[in-house]
C-alpha cells in the first residue's frame, strides 16, 4: 500500500486570502455528503476558524437514486471573524449529480465556484432531474465559476488495483469531493486521514481507497489548469480555550447530563422516537456510565409518563419530541404542572402543522407549548439559539424546574438540532452547582405538607422511601398545604393564582434582558431560538452603517424578564422576525400592547440576513 | 450498628387519613380492606411502597393508603409505574387500575408494561362498566349490553383481561373475586410477592351502574358450578360436591362428570409453572356459562424483568467504562486550542 | 288506592305576588335532588315563566351517605319577565340533611325561605357535616325564614298501608319537598303526577306512595301554620310559540341532528366518555332512527380518528369531550387542517388544569383550542352562550364546517351542558337548508384537483365510491391544487397562508358583532360562552341606572366579527369578565392593542351579576 | 338499466402517479406489487378500495395505489378505517401499518378493532425495525438487538404480532414472507374476501436498518427447515425433504422426524377453522430457532362484524321507529305553548 504525503501546504498556485466562506456539498443520499461536510468543517476548526454549519437532509424516507426528492446537502461556514450562522449564499458549491445541482444551484452566488461531477450528468440522471438539456453544456450556468470535473472516473482511477467493487470504489468519490475542496481553501487532509484510520480499522482496502481518493481530490486541483487559485482564511479570534464541534441536539444531551451531575442526580429519559429529536434519545442512550436511563416508551404519551413517575420517584427527568408528540403530551404535561414536580419536556421544533416536513425547520410551537394544555396551566418556557447554546440551555432550565418544582419546555428546533458550532469546552468544576435537597421526617410532630411553599412559592421534593412523608399526588385540584383533593371555589382560585405566580417568579431568578446595542434607538430587533444568528449578523451590519438598531435577543419566552417592556418602549419600532406567522408577536402584543412588525417566514429555512436587514431597512428613518 | 426492631404494621396503619368515598356497598372496600391486610402480612415498610392509579371510581384508590401514590391521569398508569420502577427498583410499585382505564384508553400501556415484564403489581378492578362516569359500557361488558352509551346493546365483542395479558407474554396471571376475601387475598400476596409483573384480575361489584354483574360467581347457590378455584398440581375440580371436572379433547377442554369411569387422573392438570402459556390462554378462554370460570393463579413463570435489565445495564456500563467523567467526554474525540 | 284530588288553586292562605323567584333543592346525592328540581321547572314553564336552571353535582364519585361531598343540588330561576340566568343569590333553600344546608346556606339571600328536613338533623349526619351544634336549634339561622318540616316522618306516614319498607318509602321524600315548593309557589301538581304516573308505570305501588308524598308535601304547606302566605309568579311575555325545556347537551346534540338533516348527511359521533360532555354521546345513541351512528371509541384519539374517517368517507362527522381529552386530540385536530375535511370537535369545558375540577364549569380551553396543536394550525372556534343557544350553535358551526371544508372547535361548558331554560321550538321547514355537493368525475378529460378552491378557499369534498376521483389525502404539507407531497419552500408559505385566509374568511360568512345598547359609550362588556346571561343581566340593569353601558357577547372566537375592532374602539374601557385568567383578553389585546380590563375568576362557579355590576360600576366614570 | 360492462382491471391500474420512494432493494416494493395483484384478481372497482395507513416507510403506501386512500399519523389508521368503514360499509378498507406504527404507538387501536371485529383488513410489514426514523428498535425487535436507541442490546420482550391479535381474539390470522410471492398474493387475497377483521403479518424486509432479519425464513438453503406452510385439514409437514413433522405432546408442540414409526396421522392436524382460537395461539407461539415459524392462515372464523351491527342497529331502528322525524321529536315530552 502506498498513501501519498507530499507536504500540503507547498502551493504551486496563488492563494487569495479571504475572510470567510460557505460551502455546500450536495448529491444523492448515499453519497456520503454529511460526511464530507463535517470532515470540512472539523478540519477548518482546527485550523483554527469559526465554523457553523447546517445539513440538509432529504425528507425522512430515501428517495430512489438520482432524484430530486433523495438530494442532501450539507452546508458549511468558516470564518477568521466570529460567526452566528451556517452561512446563507454560498461561495462554493459541490454537486454530485444533476438533481444536487438543480436543488441547490439558486443558494450559490453570483460569480461563485462551482463544481460539478461531469460524470454523473448522463442522460438517465438528467431525465431524473427534470434537466431537457445538460446544464453544463449550455449558458445555464454562465453566472458560476463553474468546474467541471469527471469525479467518478478520478476516483476509480485511484482506487484502481485495491481489489473493490465498482460500487465500492464510487463510495469513495465523496473522499475524492473532500480533497478537491481541501485544496481550494487550503486545508490540512492530515483531521480525515487520522478520521479514515479510526472508522475504517476493520476494512483496510476500504481505507487505503479513501485515503487515496482524497489525496487524488487535492492533487487535482493543486495539478490541473482548472484551477488558477485557492483561497486561505485566517485563524479567528475566538476566546482562549479547548474547542470541540457541537450539533445542538448533542450538546442538548451533554448539558442535560452535566445538569444532572451538578444537581447529584440521575437522569431519565422517557421518549419515542421522531424527527428531528430521536437523536438526543440516541445520545444519551449511550451514557449509561453516567448513570442516564433512557426508555424508549411505546408511544410519546407513555414517554412523558414515565418521565413523570421518574420525577416522583426523585430523579433528573426529561421527555423529547417533536411537534406531533408534543401534542401528544398535552393532558401528561397538565399532570405534571398539577403535581409541580420538575421536568424537562424537550420540543425540537419542525416544519407542521400535523406531519408537516418532518426534516426541515420551523418555529410554529410557541403557542402550541405556551396553551396547549386543559385549563390555566402555565409552566416556564426556554428556547435555544444555536447549537453549542443547547448546551447552557439544557443546565438553566433544569436549575428552574428543580428550583420552582414545575415542568420547563425547552424549544430547540432542526436547524439548531442537526446544525454545529464550536463550543468552548468547560471545566466541569467551573459550573456552578444545582443544589436540590429532598425533606427529610419532620421531628416537630407537624404532619408533613406536601403543597407547603418556600419564599419562591415551590413545594418540596419528598421522595418515596423517605420514611413518614407518604403522600398522595394526583390530577384533581388539591387543597393549598396538605395537597389533598379540595373541590372548593376559593381553593381552586387560590391554587390558579399561586402556579400562575409561580411561574412569574421565575423572573427573579433568570436575571435581566440584555440588549446588543444601544438601550433606545429606531429600532429594536427582537428574536428567540435559531433566528438569533441572522438576527445578532444583521444587527451588527445595520449598527456598522450607523442605523440606530439594537438586538434583544429572548432566552426565555415565559415569564419574560423583568425589564423586557421598558426595553421594548425604549425603541420607535420592534421587529420579530420569526419563522413563524407571528407568535411571539402575540405574546408581546397581549403583554405589553406594543404594535410590533413581524418578519413571518415558513418555508422550512432560516432567516438569510438578508432578508433581516432588508425588512429592518424599510423600518428604518 | 444495631438491628432495628421495626415496628409491626397493622392493616389499619396502611390506611391514610383521607375519607373513602366509593358508594356503600361497592366491591372496591373489599378490596381495599384485603390489601391492607396483604400490606401488614408482608410488612414491607409503607414508604417503600408506592401505589399508581389512573382515573376511575378504582383509581382512587391511592388516596386510601398511607403509603406513596399517584392519582394520575385516565389510561396512562402503567407507565407512570414504568418511570418510577425504572428508577427505584427498590420500591414496592402498585398499579391500579379499572377495565376502562386498563382496557380501553389505556390498552397499549397495558400491553407494553406487560410484554416488557416490569417489577410492578397491576390490580385491574372489573366491574365491567364506566363506573366513574356513570355508566357506560366498557371493553368488558357483554355483547347486547344496554347502557346509556348503547341504548340498543353493546355491539363491540367484549375483551377477555386474561387472554389479552396471556397474548402478551405476562409472567403472572391471576384473577379473584372482590367478595372471596381469603382467595383474594392470598391472590394478591401471591401477586405482590411475584417478581415480574403480575397481573391480578379482580372481579368487583358495582352495585350502582352494574349490579349483580358476578351473581353468577358469587351467589353461594350457584357460585361453586360457575367457577373453579385452580391450583398448581392440581386437577381441575369444581361443583358443590366438587363432582365436576375439566377434561381436554384434543385442544378443546370439556365438562365431564366425575365417577362414571372418570376419575381425577382423566383431567386437566393445572401446571402454572408451564413455560409456554398456551396452557394459560386455554384456561383464559373458559367463561361462564359454557365453563366454569377458573380463579386463582393462572401462570407464574420467571423471565428478565425489563427494570432490572435496565439497572443492570447501567451498573454494566459503569463496571466496563468506569463513571462517566465529564471532562473526559468534553475532551474526546476531535477538539483544538485557541491560545 | 286512593289518591286524593281537591283543587290546586284553592289557596286558603295569603298569596304575594312576585316578579321571579330562585329556588333550589339540595340534599344527599341519593336523594333525588335533580328530579325535584326538573319537576319544578317543567311545572314552572309549563304555567308560563321564563326559567333557566343549573344543577350542582358532586364531584363525580358517590360520596357516602350524608357527608358534604356527597351532596348534590339543583337550583331553578323563574320568573315573570326575560331571564338569563338560573339566579344567584337563592330565594328559598330547602335542604334535606345537615350536610345540604352546610354546603348551599351562604347562597340563600338573607331573609329568604329556609326548609330544612328536621328529621335529618340527628346527632350522626350533624357530626358528617361537621356542625359541632345543630343549627337549626340555635342562633346560626337567624337571618332567614327557617321552617322545620319533618320530611322524613310526614312522608313515611303518607305512604303508610302501601307495604313499602322504610328506604322506599324514605325515597319518596323528594316527592314530599316538591309538593311542598310546589304550594309554595303555587304550582300545580298535575304535570309531577303525570310524570310519576309515566315514570312508575311498572311500579303502581311506588307511583301512589310518590303521589301521596307528593300531596302532602302541598297539603302540609297548605294547613300548617307554619307557613303564612305563599308565592305567585305571573306568566312571562315570551314569544308566541311552542316552548320546552333543554339543557346544553341535549339542545347540542338536537341541534347536531337538525344539522345533519339540513345537509342531508348522516351523523357519525365518535367519542369517549368524559363529564361533562358524555351526556351528548348519551343522548345521540338513543336516535339511531334518524341515521345517527354513535361509537364508543377506546379513547379521545380513536374517537376523533374515527371522525376523521367518516369526514372522509362523506358524512357528518363529529367527536365530543372536554378539556383533558380535547388535549389528546391535538394531534388528530392538526391532521383534519391538514387534510381539510369538515368536522365538528365539541369541548365542553370544566374546571382545570389536568383532572382538574371535573363536575364544576370554567372557560379556560380557550386558548388550548386556538393553539393546542403543532404548527400553523388555524380552525375556527364558535361558543354556545346559553343551553338552548347550543342548539343554534351546533347548526351554525356544521355551515361553516361544510362550507369552508375545515374542522370547526364548538365551545360549551359544564354549567352550559347541564343547565336548562325554555327553547322555542322550531319548524324544521323553517331553517335554511346547508347545501353540500360533492364532485362528480370530471369530464373534460383534466386531472381532479384535490386542492384546487373555490371563492372562499374551501377545496371539493370527493368521497371514496366516486368514480374517477381517487386521490389520497395525508398529513404531509401537499402541493397546492394536486394535494401531493411536496417539499417545497414556497408552497409551503403559500399553503401555510392559504389555510390561515381560509379560516380568516369564515368573517365573511358569520356577520357583524352586534351590540346590546349604544355603539359607543364609557364601558363596552365584551364576553363568550357561558358567562352571556350575567353580562346581558348585569348591563341592562346599568343601563336602567343610566349608565353608558353596552354589551357585546361573541359566538364566534376566531374569526373575529370583521367589526369587531370598531366597536372595541368607539367605547372608552373594555372589560371581558371570563371564567379564565384574561384568554379571550389575550386575543383581543393581541389583535386590536386595546387594553381590556379583565374580570376573571376560577372557582367552577358562574358569575354572579352581582360581580359583574361591581366591576363595571368601578370602571365608570 | 343495460347490464354495464366493467373493464377488466390490470395490476398496473392499481398505480397511482406518484414515483414510488422506498429505498432500492426494500421489501415493501414486493408487497405492493403482489397487493396491485390481488386487486386486479378481485376486481372490485377502484373506487370502492381505500388504504388506510399510519406513518412509517411502510405506511407510504397509499401514495402509491390508485384507489381511494389516508396516510393518516402515526398508530391511529385503525381508528381512521373504523370510522370510514362503520359509515361506508360498501367499501373496501385496507389498513397498511408497520410493525411499530401498529404495535408500538397504535397498539391500543389495533387492539380494538381486532376485538370489534370491524371488517377491515390489516397488513403489517413487520420489518423488526423503526425504518422512517432511521433504525430504532421496534416492538418486534429481538432481545439484546444492537440499534441506535439501544447501543447496549434491547431489553425489551417481544411482541408477537400473532399472539397478540389472537389473545384479542381476531377473526382472520395470517403470516406470510415479501419475497415469498405466491404465498403472499394468495394470503392477501384470502385476507381481503374474509368478511371481518382481516389481519396478516408480512416479513419485510429493510435492507438498509435490519438487513436479513428473515434471512432462516427467506435463505434457499435453510428456509425449509426455519418455516412451516400451514394448510387448513393437512398435517403440519416440514423440511426440504418434507419429512418432519409438527406433533402435540400435552399442550406443547414438538418437532418430530417422519419415519421410524411416526407418520402424519401422528402429527397435528391444522384447523383454520377451530371456533377457539387455542390451537391457533398455540401456532403462533412456534417461534425460530426452536420451531419452524408457520406461515399461512391461522385462524379463519366466522364472527359477528362491528360495522355491520351498527348499521343493523340503525335499520332495525329505522324500522321499529320509523324514520326520525325532527319535528316529532321537538314536541314529544312536556312542552308548552306561549300564545
Ligand atoms: C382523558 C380522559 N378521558 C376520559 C375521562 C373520563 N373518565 C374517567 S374514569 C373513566 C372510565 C372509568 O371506568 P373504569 O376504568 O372501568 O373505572 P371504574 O370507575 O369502573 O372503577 C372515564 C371515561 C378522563 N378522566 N380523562
Ligand atoms: C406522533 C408521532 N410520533 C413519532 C413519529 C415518528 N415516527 C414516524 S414513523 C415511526 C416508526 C416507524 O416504524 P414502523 O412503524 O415499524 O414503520 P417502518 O418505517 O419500519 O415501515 C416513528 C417513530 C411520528 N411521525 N409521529
Ligand atoms: S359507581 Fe360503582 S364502582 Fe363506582 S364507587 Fe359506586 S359502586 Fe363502586
Ligand atoms: S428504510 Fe428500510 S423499510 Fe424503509 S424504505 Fe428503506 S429499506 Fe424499506
Ligand atoms: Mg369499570
Ligand atoms: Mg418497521
Amino acid at each position: 500500500m502506498s498513501t501519498e504525503f507530499e507536504s500540503e501546504t507547498d502551493h504551486s498556485k496563488a492563494v487569495l486570502k479571504i475572510e470567510e466562506a460557505t460551502v455546500r456539498f450536495c448529491g444523492d443520499s448515499g453519497d456520503g455528503m454529511q460526511l464530507a461536510g463535517t470532515q470540512l468543517t472539523n478540519t477548518s476548526a482546527l485550523a483554527g476558524n469559526d465554523v457553523a454549519t447546517f445539513p440538509d437532509f432529504p425528507a425522512e424516507i430515501r428517495a430512489p437514486r438520482g432524484t430530486l426528492a433523495g438530494v442532501s446537502g450539507f452546508q458549511v461556514h468558516f470564518s477568521s471573524t466570529d460567526i452566528y450562522t451556517p452561512g446563507e449564499t454560498v461561495d462554493a458549491l459541490i454537486a454530485m449529480n444533476p438533481a444536487a445541482l438543480k436543488t441547490n444551484i439558486a443558494d450559490l452566488k453570483s460569480g461563485g465556484v462551482l463544481i460539478a461531477n461531469s460524470d454523473a450528468f448522463d442522460k438517465k440522471s438528467l431525465e431524473q432531474a427534470g434537466y431537457d438539456d445538460n446544464p453544463l453544456d449550455d449558458e445555464t450556468l454562465d453566472s458560476y465559476q463553474l468546474f467541471q470535473v469527471p469525479m467518478t472516473d478520478m476516483t476509480r482511477r485511484a482506487v484502481d488495483g485495491l481489489d473493490l467493487s465498482q460500487k465500492e470504489a464510487d463510495r469513495c468519490r465523496n473522499f475524492f469531493a473532500m480533497g478537491l475542496a481541501f485544496w481550494l481553501y487550503g486545508r490540512s487532509l492530515e483531521p480525515t486521514r487520522r478520521f479514515i484510520d479510526l472508522k475504517f480499522k476493520k476494512l483496510p482496502a476500504i481505507a487505503e481507497a479513501n485515503r487515496r481518493a482524497l489525496a487524488a481530490g487535492r492533487n487535482y486541483g493543486e495539478t490541473t489548469d482548472a484551477f488558477v487559485s485557492s483561497f486561505s482564511v485566517d485563524k479567528a479570534k475566538l476566546s482562549p480555550g479547548t474547542y470541540r464541534n457541537m450539533t445542538g441536539n448533542q450538546a442538548l444531551a451533554w448539558g442535560l447530563m452535566t445538569a444532572a451531575k451538578l444537581s447529584g442526580k440521575e437522569l431519565f429519559l422517557g421518549s419515542y422516537p421522531i424527527t428531528p429529536a430521536s437523536d438526543i434519545l440516541h445520545e444519551l442512550s449511550r451514557y449509561k456510565n453516567f448513570g442516564v436511563r433512557t426508555f424508549q416508551a411505546e408511544d410519546e404519551i407513555a414517554a412523558i409518563c414515565s418521565a413523570i413517575g421518574a420525577a416522583y420517584s426523585g430523579h433528573m427527568a426529561l421527555t423529547t419530541s417533536s411537534g406531533p408528540g408534543i401534542a401528544l403530551k398535552g393532558e401528561a404535561m397538565g399532570l405534571a404542572v398539577m403535581l409541580e414536580l420538575p421536568l424537562l419536556v424537550v420540543n425540537v421544533q419542525r416544519g407542521g402543522p400535523s406531519t408537516g416536513l418532518p426534516t426541515k425547520t420551523e418555529q410554529a410551537d410557541l403557542l402550541q407549548v405556551m396553551f396547549g394544555r386543559n385549563g390555566e396551566c402555565p409552566l416556564p418556557v426556554i428556547s435555544a439559539r444555536s447549537p453549542a447554546d443547547c448546551f447552557e440551555v439544557a443546565i438553566e432550565a433544569w436549575r428552574v424546574a428543580a428550583r420552582f418544582m414545575t415542568p420547563v419546555m425547552i424549544l430547540s428546533d432542526g436547524y439548531l438540532a442537526n446544525g454545529s458550532e464550536p463550543w468552548r469546552i468547560v471545566n466541569y468544576q467551573d459550573l456552578k452547582p444545582i443544589p436540590i435537597t429532598h425533606p427529610e421526617a419532620p421531628t416537630n410532630g407537624k404532619p408533613f405538607l406536601a403543597y407547603e411553599r418556600d419564599e419562591l412559592l415551590a413545594r418540596p421534593w419528598a421522595i418515596p422511601g423517605t420514611p413518614g412523608l407518604m403522600h398522595r399526588v394526583g390530577g384533581l385540584e388539591k387543597a393549598d398545604g396538605t395537597g389533598n383533593v379540595s373541590y372548593d371555589p376559593i381553593n381552586h382560585q387560590h391554587m390558579t393564582d399561586t402556579r400562575a405566580q409561580k411561574v412569574a417568579n421565575v423572573a427573579q431568578v433568570i436575571g435581566d434582558q440584555e440588549v446588543m446595542g444601544d438601550p433606545a434607538g429606531d429600532l429594536l430587533v427582537l428574536s428567540w431560538g435559531g433566528p438569533y444568528g441572522s438576527c445578532r449578523t444583521a444587527v451588527t451590519r445595520l449598527q456598522a452603517e450607523g442605523h440606530k438598531v439594537s438586538h434583544a435577543h429572548l432566552r426565555w419566552l415565559n415569564p419574560f424578564p423583568a425589564n423586557l417592556g421598558e426595553i421594548l418602549r425604549s425603541f420607535k419600532k420592534v421587529l420579530i422576525p420569526e419563522l413563524n406567522m407571528g407568535q411571539l408577536s402575540m405574546l408581546i402584543r397581549n403583554q405589553f400592547l406594543i404594535d410590533t412588525i413581524g418578519l413571518n417566514k415558513v418555508q422550512g429555512k432560516p432567516f438569510q440576513v438578508a432578508e433581516i436587514i432588508d425588512k429592518a431597512e424599510s423600518l428604518l428613518p | 450498628m444495631a438491628p432495628v426492631e421495626l415496628p409491626v404494621l397493622k392493616p389499619g396503619d396502611f390506611g391514610s387519613d383521607q375519607d373513602v368515598r366509593w358508594c356503600p356497598g361497592c366491591g372496591d372496600y373489599s378490596i381495599l380492606a384485603q390489601m391492607k391486610k396483604v400490606m401488614a402480612a408482608l410488612a414491607w415498610p409503607r414508604e417503600k411502597t408506592v401505589f399508581v392509579s389512573g382515573i376511575g371510581c378504582s383509581s382512587r384508590f391511592p388516596y386510601y393508603m398511607n403509603t406513596y401514590g399517584m392519582h394520575s391521569i385516565h389510561g396512562r398508569a402503567p407507565a407512570f409505574a414504568t418511570g418510577i420502577k425504572s428508577c427505584r427498583p427498590d420500591l414496592h410499585v402498585f398499579v391500579i387500575t379499572g377495565d376502562g382505564d386498563a382496557l380501553s384508553i389505556g390498552g397499549n400501556h397495558f400491553m407494553h408494561v406487560v410484554r416488557r415484564n416490569v417489577n410492578l403489581n397491576i390490580i385491574l378492578f372489573n366491574n365491567r362498566i364506566y363506573g366513574l362516569t356513570k355508566g357506560q359500557y366498557s371493553p368488558t361488558s357483554e355483547l347486547g349490553k344496554i347502557t346509556k352509551s348503547t341504548p340498543m346493546g353493546a355491539i363491540d365483542n367484549p375483551m377477555n383481561p386474561l387472554s389479552l395479558a396471556i397474548g402478551c407474554e405476562a409472567t403472572f396471571v391471576a384473577r379473584s373475586i372482590d367478595v372471596h376475601i381469603k382467595h383474594l387475598a392470598d391472590t394478591l400476596k401471591r401477586a405482590a410477592e411475584h417478581p415480574g409483573v403480575s397481573f391480578v384480575e379482580v372481579y368487583q361489584n358495582c352495585n350502582v351502574f352494574n349490579d349483580g354483574a358476578y351473581k353468577y360467581a358469587t351467589d353461594k347457590s350457584v357460585k361453586s358450578d360457575n367457577i373453579i378455584e385452580i391450583e398448581h398440581g392440581k386437577p381441575l375440580i369444581f361443583g358443590k360436591n366438587r363432582d365436576k371436572g375439566i377434561r381436554l379433547n384434543g385442544m378443546q377442554p370439556e365438562v365431564v362428570e366425575l365417577g362414571k369411569g372418570i376419575t381425577e387422573d382423566d383431567l386437566l392438570f393445572h401446571d402454572e409453572l408451564a413455560p409456554e402459556p398456551t396452557l394459560a390462554y386455554l384456561l383464559s378462554r373458559m367463561r361462564y356459562p359454557e365453563f366454569p370460570e377458573p380463579i386463582g393463579v393462572l401462570r407464574c413463570v420467571d423471565a428478565p424483568r425489563y427494570d432490572e435489565l435496565l439497572n443492570e445495564q447501567v451498573a454494566q456500563a459503569r463496571a466496563e467504562k468506569g463513571e462517566g467523567d465529564l471532562d473526559k467526554l468534553f475532551r474526546s474525540g476531535d477538539t483544538w486550542t485557541v491560545e
